[in-house]
């Protein structure tokens, strides 16, 4: 019976313990020092100018996240891939739908410019 | 080997969702061309319009397939008509709203066919996989739509904040799906309800778990205390013709889900009706006593339709053909009038300025008699006066509460329906009863908001005094799977 | 013994991290990558129910939740770009406009 | 005519959709026209339908009109249909006839108003939202009606929205109506629980059968209704309203206020007089709270110097008065009362307001008096009124206000504590009502010059209706004499198919009769005739001789203080040893009881629910985080719920 109960009871006590533990060990663990030096990015040498922080062109999560997308629809792939001859023709009809699904897809994203590099 | 037959995969049944899609397709793909990108709106009509007339074909003529993973029976078909029925109001509604603001983009009409067939998936399934993917189908262009005002921080906001909440609540709503497969050995809800005694002693606390953690997920999506939080926020920032969509569509397929995981698949577990009872009881006192003190019409109809959620889970708790058929029914009153009031604030909103507060409303019936007169219509139907359609819904839902032997539920229902109409009257009294000073921007009407409020009119109206039809099809939809 | 107990352990493990880190966590990409923390850990139990049941349907099931986890956190990461632009800040905290 | 009883809604709801749809467009006459048109119109209707009703024989008068299934539901049925029999042949005769006067009076009333055709589209939706309510078959149909005629009144109570109380007013009627609402819905459940049926017929037949007499169900469902009754009509302690609800237009408060919808709750209750008979406990309640309300307000109108609130007190008090002869289930006695209530209250609201119209809006009865001279007709017609209402003999008030008293007294479930309470106001109700009459037409005159040089007679609009109501205030009692002077009753025995024979139900209730016969009829009838003479006296030897002082007087009492030191008033006028404890006592109840302690708990009730909510809104942050947080602890308890279960 406890083997059965103990996962849900965890549910319980992990969430609730977890939170407690992170915050406090943040707060015990974590040394503070107030000197003006620690927040520095260098002890010595030249002050940083500006922000290390720089702007990436929007671009690149665009294209990330478009990567993300594709990247993870070809999983549907895999399966049709290793039973694809016992699915025969029907198989292959169906993942041709499946990839024009996909082309639409691809094409809006064209149309849209969001791949347009300049 | 798999079956491949013919039979099994009928593409008639979700020829619906097919025309959707279709029409979504279209709408993507014409991006290329300036002046079909003016005809989405369009594309989208006639893509909606043909699904419905597919979906009321399929009525009466219940058939299952694709390995029992879709299921197009009468319930199926009545939600499919609700869901497309409210997405063709907004599209009639939204267009002015959304180029007065300067937002009208193609992709809306696109992403709104699409959730419109998320919806579809949820209802016509009697599968859980199914399910979850048709509700995140339906979820993900909601999000997107929420934040579609890009300039407004609002927006922004409402889209950000309905994402992260609404991808926790699918966590949930997974892991609950994982527990049940677990401990049933399948995702078909006509073999769990088959099987159902058939769950031993060990697997029964996982299964127990799962099915909580299931009606979390949906909570979640019908609005149901204390998984609404999200509501209030997200309704207020998201463009108002979004947000009336979001009222109806979505929280009607979340309550189709409801009813066909509870009151099929897991019929006979008594701490679930408990559980329900607790929800609508919190859900209605929370939602109209929160609503009573709101300055913003959009945040109070916000809260108002937690309220409302809390009326239809009564149905939930009570169980039984005549209470499921009452919610049935109160989902398609509450989308007629529920949108009415929300074509006639978008309406007002097309006035440059307007935030939707309150306060915008007064002197309303000297400037437009009509306008006010249709909200006072619109405003007494969600609080429940007879002859509205409003009235009925509750009476039947109430009616068969009171059957059921739930006594007390229906006291603490009427209680908080009375409550209720403290503050939808505080709008008519604004209109009607407080002066406004300045100057007032005529609205002009296009013929398609025209349209919309006479069609919700005559609804809000007609189906109050004819309400015979409807209760037959909300009935059939029941009898469909009992 | 080694059994479907402790995976379910993993998984409620993980999925308990999840939570925790929407809870406490203020940076929007540490929320969604929290999310995505729990879609996945409901992805382990569906597997490990789905060897120990000897069925493939959890193994589909994970692929299209996989999916699904992948559109949200597109959409996510879109939404985090729009949302910097206007307010040059990703803390959850102070996107507290609507409320009340 | 019988067959087409659904012309005499019809009618009206056409006028208001002409009126309504066409807002602004039509000229004043036409409007006009169309609005009293329909509504006179429905009153020869009702008039052809009375008159066909009488020529059946009596145990066939009822008519039952289905128009088309409403609901229908497994074995749950209800239409839309309308019941005529000889309680709601009555009701709407007076509803039509008395609303007809009171549009055509209109006419002249709101003649420079800049809302005429809003003013009368709403007039014409209320009296048909009132004639269904009257016609209806069943509690679901009625209940259309009923919520119908909260709705006008509501915004008719706000009709010159200009005016900042007018606003403030319609929210305590609003709340006072939805406790209303919620007994009479509450009570409409349990009936249709138990009785499987919501039709009055049904219910009426069947009610006997399925309700222990007695039992706690059906007190349940009794005193419920009698919540929603109290709620419409004005009774303790839901009568707030009512004072409040004069700001609206005079004509307004005549049929609303006064005539009709105010009666609303005690026709409801004759109509389900059967159910009322087997529940004995809840006829006591009825019968002490109506005679209660009786004296309340007729004590608190003693005070009162505003002249339409003098009205709505009285109107409450007389509304008690019909609740006191439901209670003691003389169901047709309290109709009666109803019926020559409308004619005199719906005329001394008229007269009320040919007052104010002359006086330029004044509303305040100390700067008014003698206006007898400049109002010949408003004076005639408003004294008949004024001696209608008191009892004086002969005329319609004393008939059916005796008759109330005497069933007070003799009836099975009467008492004298009952009759009592009913003989005090009477006298009370004499004493405010020449007090009213005195302080405005005769006496000094103390309005302004400005004022004074604007008095003028109304016009004919106005003036002929007042003549045609008083004819009806004194004669409309005519039909209801009782049995010792020799004729026949006929107001009961046309009543008398409606009301339930039974017997009443065993061992009654904690009070015991004092049963009587006609000599004690007769005494107990000269004695109340004396005390209101008396009262009259009274009020003529204070406020018409000496109106000033009285006004100091009344002014002085307001601290007790004051009082003390004025003791040496006591010796100027006749019966101040009554009087002043009287009007001390009215003081008290009127500023204790009516505005800090009833007003109090409905405006705290208000407040309570605000503040909840704006304490609960604090939970709404804003911050995503801890929307998270309310949902995780939302779903361990509801994990916890699942395991332990």
């Amino acid at each position: 019976m406890f083997e059965q109960l103990f996962p849900i009871l965890l549910l319980f006590v992990v969430a609730a313990v977890l939170a407690g533990v992170l915050i406090s060990l943040s707060i015990f663990i974590g040394r503070r020092t107030k000197l003006g030096k620690k927040g520095q990015p260098y002890e010595c040498g030249i002050d940083p100018e500006g922000t290390t922080r720089e702007p990436f062109p929007v671009k690149f999560y665009m294209v990330a996240i478009l990567f993300i997308l594709f990247d993870i629809e070809v999983i549907f792939l895999y399966p049709w891939a290793v039973i694809s001859k016992e699915l025969g023709m029907f198989g292959f009809i169906e993942m041709l739908v499946f990839v024009l699904i996909l082309l639409v897809g691809y094409f809006y994203i064209l149309g849209r410019g969001a791949l347009k590099w300049d | 080997m798999i079956d491949t037959t013919a039979a099994s995969i009928d593409f008639s049944i979700i020829a619906p969702e097919i025309a959707l899609l279709a029409a979504a397709f279209i709408i993507l793909v014409s991006v290329y061309n300036k002046k079909m990108r003016n005809l989405a709106p369009v594309i989208a009509t006639a893509g909606l319009l043909v699904s419905l007339l597919i979906a009321i074909e399929q009525m009466g003529n219940p058939k299952t397939g694709f390995f029992g993973m879709v299921t197009c029976d009468d319930f199926t078909v009545v939600f499919k008509i609700l869901f497309v029925i409210s997405s063709l109001l907004i599209l009639m509604f939204g267009r002015r709203y959304f180029v007065s603001k300067n937002i009208d983009r193609p992709e809306f009409y696109a992403l709104l066919c699409i959730s419109t067939m998320g919806m579809m998936v949820m209802a016509s399934t009697t599968d859980l996989v199914v399910i979850f993917l048709g509700l995140e189908i339906m979820s993900v262009p909601l999000y997107v739509m929420a934040g579609m005002d890009k300039r407004s921080l609002e927006s922004n906001e409402a889209g950000i904040k309905y994402l992260i909440m609404g991808a926790f609540a699918s966590g949930f709503l997974l892991m609950g799906i994982a527990f049940i497969f677990g401990s049933s050995g399948t995702t078909d809800l006509r073999r769990i309800a088959a099987d159902f005694q058939f769950i031993g002693e060990n697997y029964q606390l996982y299964f127990n778990a799962g099915a909580v953690l299931t009606l979390v997920g949906f909570a979640f999506k019908v609005a149901a205390v204390p998984f609404h939080s999200w509501v209030p926020d997200v309704y207020q920032g998201a463009p108002t013709p979004v947000t009336a969509f979001f009222s109806v569509g979505p929280k009607a397929a979340g309550f189709a889900a409801l009813l066909r995981i509870f009151n099929f698949g897991f019929e006979d577990m008594e701490f679930i009706s408990d559980i329900f009872w607790m929800l609508a009881v919190l859900t209605m006192t929370v939602g109209n006593i929160l609503a009573l003190r709101q300055g913003n019409i959009k945040r109070m109809l916000a809260y108002s339709s937690i309220a409302h959620a809390g009326y239809i889970l009564v149905a939930f708790a009570v169980g039984g053909s005549a209470a499921m058929s009452a919610a049935v029914f109160y989902l398609f009153a509450y989308g007629l009038f529920n949108l009415g009031s929300f074509a006639i604030i978008t309406q007002l909103e097309i006035r440059s300025g307007c935030k939707s507060e309150l306060s915008e409303l007064s002197g309303l019936s000297k400037a437009h008699p009509y306008l006010s007169a249709a909200l006072t219509v619109f405003m007494l139907a969600l609080a429940g006066f007879p002859p509205t359609v409003g009235f009925i819904g509750k009476f039947y839902l109430f009616t068969a509460a009171i059957d059921g032997g739930f006594i007390w539920l229906t006291i603490i229902g009427v209680l908080n329906s009375f409550i209720s109409v403290y503050y939808y009257l505080r709008v008519v009294k604004v209109s009607f009863l407080e002066k406004f000073e300045g100057t007032f921007v005529p609205v002009k009407y296009t013929p398609a908001m025209m349209a919309v409020l006479l069609i919700t009119l005559a609804g809000t109206l007609g189906l109050g005094i004819f309400p015979e039809k409807l209760l037959e099809i909300s009935r059939a939809a029941i009898f469909a799977f009992l | 013994m080694f059994g479907i107990t402790h995976f379910l352990f993993i998984a409620v493990l993980l999925f308990g991290v999840g939570v925790t880190g929407v809870l406490i966590s203020r940076n929007i990409i540490v929320l969604l990558m929290s999310v995505e923390l729990m879609l996945n850990a409901a992805n382990l139990a569906i597997i490990a129910f789905s060897r120990a049941l000897n069925v493939m349907d959890g193994h589909a099931f994970v692929f299209l939740v996989l999916t699904v986890a992948a559109a949200e956190a597109a959409v996510g990461l879109a939404m985090v770009i729009t949302i910097f632009n206007n307010r040059r800040s990703i803390n959850i905290d102070k996107y507290s406009l609507l409320k009340w | 005519m019988t067959e087409n009883i659904y012309w005499i809604p019809l009618l009206p709801l056409l006028g208001f959709l002409v009126n309504g749809l066409l807002l602004g467009k039509l000229p004043k006459r036409v409007v006009s026209l169309v609005a009293c048109g329909t509504v006179g119109g429905s009153f020869l209707l009702s008039l052809m339908s009375f008159l066909e009703l009488k020529a059946m024989p009596p145990d066939l008068r009822l008519i039952e009109q289905t128009l088309f299934s409403w609901i229908s539901s497994g074995d749950f049925h209800v239409n839309f249909g309308f019941l005529l029999d000889p309680l709601s042949s009555l009701m709407i005769l007076v509803v039509t006839g008395v609303g007809f006067l009171i549009h055509l009076y209109s006419v002249g009333y709101m003649s420079h108003d800049s809302g005429y055709g809003r003013y009368f589209a709403y007039l014409n939706l209320f009296t048909f939202s009132m004639l269904v309510l009257v016609l209806a078959d069943n509690f679901l149909f009625m209940f259309v009606g009923w919520e119908g005629v909260g709705l006008c009144s509501y915004l008719l109570i706000g009709f010159w929205f200009e005016k900042k109380s007018a606003s403030d007013a319609g929210k305590k009627a609003f709340i006072v109506n939805r406790i209303g609402d919620f007994g009479f819905l509450i009570g409409m459940f349990i009936i249709f629980w138990q009785v499987g049926s919501l039709d009055f017929m049904t219910v009426a037949a069947k009610a006997p059968e399925v309700f222990v007499a007695g039992g706690t169900l059906v007190t349940a469902a009794c005193i419920l209704l009698f919540v929603g009754a109290a709620g419409k009509s004005a009774q303790i302690p839901l009568y707030v309203w009512l004072p409040d609800a004069m700001e609206g237009p005079t004509p307004v408060s005549a049929l609303i206020h006064a005539a009709t919808m105010v009666t609303a709750g005690v026709y409801m209750i004759v109509r389900v007089n059967a159910m009322y008979i087997l529940a004995p406990d809840a006829l006591l309640v009825v019968a002490i709270v109506g005679g209660v309300t009786a004296l309340f307000a007729a004590t608190i109108g003693l005070v009162q110097n505003d002249i339409k609130r003098v009205l709505a007190y009285s109107t409450i008090s007389q509304l008690g008065y019909m609740f006191l002869a439901c209670g003691v289930a003389a169901f047709s006695a309290g109709i009666f009362h109803l019926m020559t209530h409308a004619f005199f209250k719906a005329l001394l609201f008229l007269g009320a307001g040919s007052v104010i119209h002359a006086m330029s809006g004044q509303q305040d009865m100390r700067y008014m008096g003698g206006l007898r001279k400049y109002l010949p007709i408003t004076f005639g017609t408003f004294f008949i009124a004024t001696l209608a209402i008191s009892g004086i003999p002969l005329m319609s008030g004393f008939f059916s206000k005796d008759e109330i008293l005497w069933k007070a007294f003799s009836s099975d479930y009467g008492h004298p504590i009952l009759w009592a309470l009913g003989f005090i106001t009477a006298g009370l109700t004499a004493f405010y009502m020449f007090r009213l009459l005195f302080l405005t037409f005769y006496g000094k005159e103390r309005m302004d010059e400005k004022t004074k040089s604007h008095i003028h007679e109304s016009p004919k609009f106005m003036t002929i209706p007042l003549m045609v109501l008083a004819v009806l205030a004194v004669v409309g009692g005519w039909i209801g004499m009782p049995h010792i002077f020799g004729v026949t009753n006929y107001f009961e025995a046309w009543l008398e198919p409606v009301i339930s024979s039974a017997k009443p139900a065993v061992g009654v209730h904690m009070l015991t009769s004092a049963g009587g016969d006609t000599a004690m009829e007769l005494m107990l009838m000269f004695s109340t005739v004396i005390l209101v003479g008396l009262a009259i006296f009274a009020a003529f030897k204070i406020y018409n001789k000496r109106p000033e002082v009285a006004d100091s007087l009344a002014d002085r009492f307001k601290t007790p203080h004051n009082v003390l030191l004025h003791k040496y008033y006591v010796d100027e006028f006749y019966g101040a040893v009554i009087v002043r404890p009287l009007i001390y006592f009215s003081l008290f109840l009127w500023k204790i009881m009516d505005v800090l302690f009833i007003d109090g708990l409905l405006n705290g009730l208000a407040k309570l629910y605000e503040g909840i909510s704006e304490t609960m809104r604090s939970v709404q942050t804003g911050r995503l985080r801890s929307y998270a947080t309310v949902f995780v602890i939302g779903v361990f308890i509801l994990i916890a719920y699942a395991v332990i279960e």
